[in-house]
């Protein structure tokens, strides 16, 4: 057999198809004895071959060899009837058909490729002239233009929304006086037997933290003007609010 | 194919290539025919292009010859040539905008309120685009001028007039809140904070 | 002249002017009319100039179009010049390119399961041609690189789309076959091909 040198195939697949052909056989049914024979003659050659390439020829031939002894091996069933079975050469033509059609469609390509190779195009003009003074334009759409718009207003809207807490907080500063006014009030017109209260009792609202805390802030002050005494048994507990009888009325009057 | 023809064929493609006026003469010494005979045939083909009305013609300097475009076509390789440069507008010029067109006539001093911060450069920049313009005084104390869109400003947006705006709901509540307030501080760190 | 032949005329110019393939789509803004009537149009004018069997005739590209020379002067050509070639790409390239060109999108992997053997190399010597380019990434595990063809491909390859790329039947004559046909002779299929 004349000998083409491995480096010109392309692959293994490049060199199993050109051995089929070579052989004359079809693809459809290769005579799997023969060709893993002088696939595997050609291998003798690897050393010359970078390991890379070589381990993807190695992994073929070991397909093939692995294809042979199938092929030898008589199929039949444990009762010892002939088993029809898919033909294990099935997957290696499939994988054959694919790459013939790789090698024709590139072919198809080269051909092309060598005609389209005499077809000119030529440069551009000279545009320069034209580059100088650009055209410029306004992207404007009305959907833009809505879109901005919308969002201003948006934005404006939270701004109000905003300002009004903000407003809100600045009423609500201003009344502690109020708060201890009420408080006062409270202390005044209840007449508990024993004069003790409990700190809820002076928050109108208990659910509002703003409220609580505004009782609780002229509270103290109420203490440290020396109106009132307050007492926590334990943390987290009640706190008791008692009026000193002393000239109360009079400072608060003020 | 017959032979002057392919000869023809050949001349358009070599002018094409060379892109410079080419001789009749060279042309000649490719085919080894008369430069007489090339001369004619460049102007058969000359004609052809010509009479076809084709927006590339063949043009003779001294029995040379060359494609050009034809003059009447220069707007539309202008067109075709000249880049574009693809302007937008600001946020803050596309808020002005859009105040000036549902509330004009308008001042600047009441578009300066409702946005609630300086508007003067936005304003310049608007007028000089032609998008907005003056369009009289105010009778209001001071005199000031008053503020409209334009066409272009129609044009560019699609409107046929300024009818044609799209309503915006809740447009009058939220644009007349700031009016007589005018800006404060507190909103000009509340326009900072959001921005 | 009527309108038609006006547009005509002028996407002739324009085509000229710009030397690379120029998208109906922009050709179309200039008129404003739409890119399908621009497509009809150029269409036209690429048949007019097959049918009188010019040297210079009209080359498309995905939707774009281009002047270009017909292959059969490329030896007046070479007489008059020396154009600059498009260098040859090995067979290697050649089969990955087939490969690519009719799976995509496909990722090298695929590629080498179907050649048996590596082709990132290759596949880099592609991509610096321009001939491929990644056009994303798979699904599939390790999300690996997917590859399609260029638009220089189809330039280079002479199709107007990757829909072009002619169906291979009959796997079993062999490759010495084809060989036979002479390549003057596959020369005049293309061109029919292309008419």
């Amino acid at each position: 057999m004349y000998k083409v040198k491995l480096e010109t195939f392309e692959g293994p697949f490049d060199l199993l198809v050109y051995l089929i052909e070579n052989a004359k056989m079809s693809i459809y049914d290769i005579k799997v004895a023969m060709i893993t024979k002088q696939y595997v003659s050609y291998l003798e050659d690897l050393d010359e071959l970078d390991i890379e390439v070589a381990t993807e020829f190695i992994v073929l031939a070991a397909i093939l060899i692995d294809l042979k002894s199938k092929m030898l091996i008589p199929r039949l069933s444990e009762s010892g009837e002939a088993l029809i079975e898919e033909d294990p050469r099935f997957e290696l033509v499939h994988r054959l058909e694919e790459y013939k059609l790789t090698k024709k469609r590139a072919e198809m390509l080269t051909e092309r490729m060598d005609y389209f190779a005499n077809v000119y195009e030529k440069p551009q003009e000279d545009i320069s002239e034209f580059l100088e003074n650009p055209d410029e334009f306004l992207n404007l759409d009305i959907e833009q233009f809505a879109k901005a718009f919308m969002l201003f207003i948006e934005r404006k809207q939270k701004i109000s929304e905003v300002r009004k807490s903000y407003q809100n907080i600045e009423k609500r500063r201003n009344s502690i006086e109020e708060r201890i006014i009420h408080i006062a009030e409270m202390l005044k017109s209840k007449s508990n037997s024993e004069d003790i209260y409990n700190f809820n009792e002076f928050v109108p609202n208990a659910e509002d933290n703003y409220e609580i805390a505004l009782t609780f802030v002229s509270l103290l002050e109420l203490i440290k003007e020396q109106e009132i005494e307050a007492n926590q048994e334990k943390i987290y507990g009640d706190i008791l609010v008692k009026k000193i009888k002393d000239n109360t009325e009079e400072e608060i009057e003020q | 194919m017959n032979s002057k023809r392919k000869i023809k064929s050949a001349f358009e493609s070599m002018m094409f290539i060379w892109g410079q006026p080419l001789e009749a003469k060279e042309a000649a010494n490719i085919f080894d025919i008369t430069k007489e005979d090339a001369y004619e045939l460049f102007k058969e083909l000359q004609k052809e292009y010509e009479e076809e009305g084709r927006g590339i013609v063949i043009r003779e300097i001294n029995k040379s010859f060359q494609f050009v475009t034809i003059a009447e076509n220069e707007e539309y390789i202008e067109k075709l040539c000249t880049p574009t440069k693809i302007k937008k507008l600001t946020q803050a010029a596309l808020e002005v905008l859009a105040i000036i067109s549902y509330k004009q006539p308008i001042t600047k001093s009441e578009i300066d309120a409702i946005r609630g911060i300086k508007s003067d450069r936005v304003i310049d920049g608007l007028v000089k685009k032609e998008l907005i313009e003056v369009i009289g005084r105010s009778d209001k104390i001071g005199r000031p001028l008053i503020y409209g869109t334009t066409d272009v400003f129609l044009k560019q947006f699609g409107f046929e007039s300024i009818k044609d705006l799209p309503e915006i709901e809740d447009l009058e509540d939220t644009l007349n809140e700031d009016k007589l307030e005018g800006p404060t501080e507190l909103h000009e760190q509340l326009r900072m904070e959001l921005q």
